[in-house]
């Protein structure tokens, strides 16, 4: 079963979404997801080579550097994987590993820069992922023996997976961006509690890591700017299409719960305090589908209006998500509380879906900027 | 006129321009001012008359009821000859006969032609076709609102004569109209559906009265009527006595149709105009009114993307169409009251009174007042989510007290309404 | 009928409403409030009067200025006579009133100011109101001859009745208050359309009033900001008073028409549709009544307590009175749609109040300074 | 002992005092450390062991059970007396038998002793005051839910043994205690209130199975039991057979008494300890973030003030105040998940993931899976609501399908559910 993000996906996009739910549903289903919860690893190797292999992470990459959509709209079909990644609570950084994918990939075509690296992140060898922060903390210093990137970013997902990070930082030349590797000294990754049990966190710290130029992406001034401003479209979109699986799951159990839980003679469902309640949160979720789609077909065709959508899916689904879990856990219950049901899962997921890649306030300032509003 | 003596498409096309530069006038070009929002905008009776004799001409030119039978005045040609007509008119002025007028041709005169006999339809057609009879629908009962079948206003056989009582509400421009097709309750003894019969009722009949409904936003295009002993006879009847609720459904499709799914079209970019008018009005130094400004243009592109999905949707699935349309409305029914709160926050006083100079602060407050027709008209959202619910979700039924009983039982019942069951 | 913020008033107490109530019902019943929507005047002078007769106006002046309380706790008094108010839409500014009478007796108290005034306000001879602006806009300039009021109040609640005028201006000496006779030179009151029907609205303009030292009331600077704190929080009670009445009794005539109004063989408040939503608008209208009675308390007592249940009182009940308001909408319908149906005049009623002497967000901003959030 | 021969309340006062000098240890002063948001609070055994040997010697002090009849090892005093031992105790440890502690002495032992047997409670209560018997509550059915009354685990008369059969869930420390009160139905041909009967299970019965519940908050207090076979005797049943609902009103009685109005007291000025440390973590500098710390502080204001209303009305009209207490656990059900959705957005990624340093942003996410816990645990916010508007607003009431049909026909009509009535 897919979460049918489209009514009617071409019948590429019907092979890659009916691949991967295979493949979801055998290398990593819930029951995995819930060891992973409990300490225990899954063989993530494995999942990034055969994930890679259902074209997954080559989607945002031109074809000559091993990329290739599906639909030609690659914005789109990355958004189609991740909505189904979201439904079934995947590990790893998709969004993350996707906006770093889509810098190298516009680096490489001016400069056939990073090349290699972005043949590892396409292929699968490899997840990176971008240390985003709102609060841009992060600042490239220039010492006497070259660059230094000094700065911590409070909260990464599944920083721990990663073999390379990329870091937005303030410089001397404007806003510039550093492809790091993960274990280059001076990097910390600190391992966090997190709200979402589903992923791991981490706080990464750079204290003063040496940078050489070919460690650049792209070049620092308005250049960077917008290759960021793109970076952070694409990661809200994706993890806004992560986040509608994730609803759409939490609602369709939810629904069937009210089909056959029964009180007071009743089925539940037949109660119009549960049926319309179902029905606002399910309004919710087509419209954040909606959202969705139109944000990633948007930004994958280029149109003037997907940086507006963009930011806009991100501020609805942050919020929308939350008031979708909550209304399920209302029609569960008490059943609801308990770890062995998924509802908490989901719940969890969201909550850290919303504040991932920017708030829905700081996405809100975004788009009133992507719409012209001046300030 | 059979199939074969249509004319083809091209030689159509090419003789309705001719007509149309020949009868017709060009509409100014310029946009037309846009109404204040405490202005009411309504036709004089010397205006409606124009309108009536340009849709006279419309008919006299041949191209009046396009698709309609000619056995009833109309042209009995195909969708395609009327979207050509249509196509080669769009800079012309064509008749405007009002919400009423929209009505008549829009629900009730094609509901007619589905359901009347040859006799009634070749008595009035012709006359709606020249602007004639402009015919208004009486269709809610004060007591019944979404409850739609629920009508108590009757009608009582007495010889060759109906006689009819009660009363009518929510009739869009009743005022003006020459008749009302009104619904009424012909059979008490049987369940609510399958009692109700439809008739034709002049507006100048004796006994009946309309009057306006002053409403909150200060116009008043809807009408109450109150039937006293109005007397009809069988020629005035539509479609099968008692069998009133299949001619429903046919008006509710097309009336649904007449309306859009609700959801807006094209991705536009940028903020609406009234929120953008607002904004201009109040500046950007408040970050919270930003912020409010910023949270109704995630919610109007919101709105915006769920129409596209539903059209979508629908035409991956056309049999479910009908339910998903609740989508569009409910979602109209919860968020612009939202919107409209939000509205007046951001324009602060200027929404509590206003000059000459603030047209944003009025419009805020005049939204205010509005914001709940969604939710309200045309069925509550209430309905909208039960039928969510039920037939996309495919949640069990509430129980039902009035689809079996004879109505008379059901409207006795319910006042003596304990809740016991089982 | 009294809306009862009170389940156990004082002996005092419920005569003070149930005279005023009756006074009311008669003096201006719904029928006259619409007359005045629709143009008409009423007979202002003798409400004034009678309502002062009752002792309406004198609840917050000292006894030895013709004031006194009915229960030795003025605020709270005022608070239940204004609630009364607002459940029968009764013309006058009497939030405002009551604030500039709290600023005569304070200055009186000191120095003996303003007695005549005050006295005409207390025995009804005359309204006042305080023109009341968070944009703070008015300014007092020292000029040749002396001081010059200038600046505009965009919008204030029954102008027109008003004989008197108090004004918070900034100064060369600090924040200051005049009371402008309405009549005064250079004052202008421009009539405007209003959201609210059962109020007349204007805009007031000062252009060079020329102000002597004797129309200044109390000490300008920091005695100033304190009584003007002390106004607004006491015009913000009474004002959420008002819409504590009028959401009482929007929702007792929806929960009427809930059990009288029958729909699908049922009557429609058997619905959980119908039920739940109207336990929720009651739920909102029993915080919103214990608050403004609990503010009105802790004010009226000078508890450290009370300007924060001042604010947050204003701030609760904008947001909730209008939420109640559209809830019965919702309950009625069609009908609520018509103009001759209450349902729209509660609405503008308390849309109204809540921007009346500041908005949800305003209060919330002074809330945090109360609680003492230093920013 | 008789009304006479109690002592009065001074010399009963002065006796306390001695004797709680002698043998009972003062708490410590200093407030007990508050724990992490992710520790567990929890007893091991030995420190339970403490406690009920603490209990044991206050029964053998005669402090336990002051108000219990002496019949059954209380002293047979007044509520007065109990208070002023209370009062004296103050500062001391008394026993703390945990949670299931709780609801033996406030709601279990009280039930029974209104509904019990003679010879139950004789050989029962002394075992309670003396800290033997802790018992749990086996009330709720994992299938019943809200609705208390539905319950499936059964009872079958065998001889004179009984034997169950189901499982009970949300049973609070259950996992330790030595018994639990277990209600079952012992008749499925009647309505479902009437068919229902309490037992008492010894925690180490045959066929008994405990199993804590992990809550997705981290703690696990609460269990479920399976019952596969477990005989009981007739020396075992609480009240009445088949009179079960009758000791569940009574029950539920203690339960809410035990329970708060939910709505606050005092009123506190100045920001809830929890916002205002959250506050200091994350800084003053951004206005939305002021403006969502106002919101809620407004709220807690209006929480703390519903309560004192609820009371003053409760005071009024004693007869409303069980009707009247909905409100205040439907505004906790309502505004709970409000306020944690509030300091999650407050916290941002402080809420996200956190290492040592950062509490608040802790409990700002423990906050969000812990929000609904009003809303659902004992009676919904539904019920709440149907509560409020059926008997404080006096709304109709739904249509009810289980209150006189047999529970066997309710078990089977809900499984066919169609909803047609009439």
């Amino acid at each position: 079963m897919t979460v049918t993000l489209l009514p009617s996906p071409s019948e590429e996009q019907a092979m890659l979404l009916d691949a991967s739910v295979r493949f979801m549903e055998a290398a990593v289903p819930l029951a995995t997801v819930r060891e992973r919860a409990d300490g225990a690893d899954h063989d993530d190797a494995g999942y990034r080579r055969a994930a890679a292999e259902l074209g997954w992470f080559g989607l945002l990459a031109d074809e000559a550097r091993g990329g290739g959509s599906a639909s030609g709209n690659g914005v789109l079909d990355a958004a189609l994987v991740a909505a189904e990644r979201g439904a079934r609570l995947q590990p790893g950084p998709y969004p993350g590993h996707s906006a770093v994918v889509h810098a190298l990939d516009a680096a490489a075509a001016v400069g056939a820069e990073h090349e290699q690296v972005l043949g590892e992140l396409v292929s699968g060898a490899a997840w990176a992922t971008w240390a985003f922060d709102s609060g841009a903390s992060c600042e490239l210093r220039a010492v006497d023996r070259g660059l230094e990137l000094h700065g911590e970013v409070p909260v990464v997902a599944e920083a721990d997976l990663c073999a390379w990070l990329l870091v937005t930082a303030r410089s001397a030349d404007g806003l510039t961006q550093v492809l790091v590797p993960a274990d280059a000294a001076g990097v910390t990754v600190r391992r966090l509690e997190g709200l979402d049990v589903s992923r791991h966190w981490g706080a990464v710290r750079f204290d003063g890591v040496a940078v050489g130029a070919g460690d650049l992406v792209g070049t620092a001034g308005p250049a960077s700017e917008r290759l960021v401003a793109e970076q952070a479209r694409l990661a809200a979109v994706l993890t806004a299409a992560e986040s509608v699986g994730t609803m759409r799951a939490d609602l369709d159990a939810a629904v069937q719960y009210a089909k056959d839980r029964v009180a007071f003679g009743r089925p539940i469902g037949s109660f119009q305090a549960v049926k319309h309640l179902l029905a606002d949160l399910s309004l919710w979720a087509e419209m954040a589908t909606g959202l969705v789609v139109a944000a990633a077909t948007s930004l994958g065709h280029g149109d003037a209006g997907g940086p507006e959508q963009a930011h806009a899916a991100k501020a609805f689904v942050a919020e929308k998500g939350i008031e979708v879990a909550h209304g399920c856990f209302q029609v569960f219950g008490g059943i609801g509380y308990t770890w062995e049901h998924d509802q908490h899962l989901h719940l969890r997921r969201l909550a850290a879906d919303a504040e991932s890649f920017g708030s829905a306030a700081w996405h809100r300032s975004q788009l009133l900027d992507a719409a012209g509003v001046s300030r | 006129m059979t199939g074969t003596d249509r004319p083809d498409l091209d030689s159509y096309r090419a003789a309705a321009r001719v007509w149309i530069e020949a009868n017709l006038v060009r509409r100014p070009t310029a946009e037309a001012p846009r109404r204040k929002p405490w202005e009411i905008e309504e036709q004089t009776p010397e205006e409606l008359a124009e309108q009536r004799a340009l849709q006279r001409r419309l008919h006299e030119g041949g191209y009046a009821g396009i698709t309609w039978p000619v056995e009833y005045g109309g042209q009995g040609l195909t969708r395609e000859h009327e979207r050509a007509f249509l196509d080669e008119a769009a800079g012309y002025v064509l008749p405007d006969l009002g919400i009423a007028g929209g009505a008549t041709f829009g629900v009730c005169a094609p509901t007619m032609l589905a359901h009347a006999s040859r006799e009634f339809l070749r008595r009035h057609i012709p006359r709606v076709l020249a602007g004639e009879l402009i015919v208004s629908q009486f269709f809610s009962d004060p007591d019944a609102g979404s409850d739609l079948a629920a009508v108590r206003t009757q009608a009582v056989r007495d010889g060759d004569r109906w006689i009819l009582n009660g009363s009518k509400i929510w009739s869009s421009g009743a005022y003006y109209a020459d008749a009302g097709m009104c619904l009424a309750r012909t059979n008490w003894d049987v369940p609510k559906h399958r009692g109700l019969t439809w008739f034709l009722v002049p507006t100048d009949a004796r006994g009946l009265t309309i009057e306006r409904i002053r409403q909150i936003n200060g116009d008043s295009e809807f009408c109450q009527e109150f039937l006293d002993d109005v007397e009809l006879t069988d020629d005035d009847v539509i479609g099968e006595v008692n069998g009133g609720w299949t001619v429903t459904q046919t008006m509710l499709l097309y009336e649904r149709g007449a309306g859009s799914a609700g959801g807006g079209s094209a991705a536009h970019t940028g903020l609406r105009a009234d929120l953008a008018e607002l904004l201009a009005e109040v500046g950007t130094d408040d970050p919270q009114v930003l912020d409010l400004v910023a949270r109704n243009h995630v919610d109007d592109l919101a709105r915006a993307a769920l129409g596209r999905r539903l059209l979508a949707l629908m035409t991956a699935d056309p049999t479910s169409a009908g339910s998903l349309a609740s989508y569009g409305k409910l979602a109209s029914g919860v968020l612009d009251p939202v919107r409209a709160n939000r509205m007046m926050e951001i324009a602060g006083h200027r929404a509590l009174a206003w000059g000459e100079p603030s047209e944003a602060g009025a419009h805020a407050a005049l939204g205010l007042l509005n914001s709940r027709f969604m939710a309200i008209a045309g069925g509550t959202s209430q309905m909208q989510r039960n039928t969510i619910g039920e037939r996309v979700l495919g949640l069990p039924r509430e129980p039902s007290f009035d689809r079996s009983k004879p109505f008379r039982e059901v409207v006795r019942d319910a006042r003596n309404w304990s809740g016991a069951v089982g």
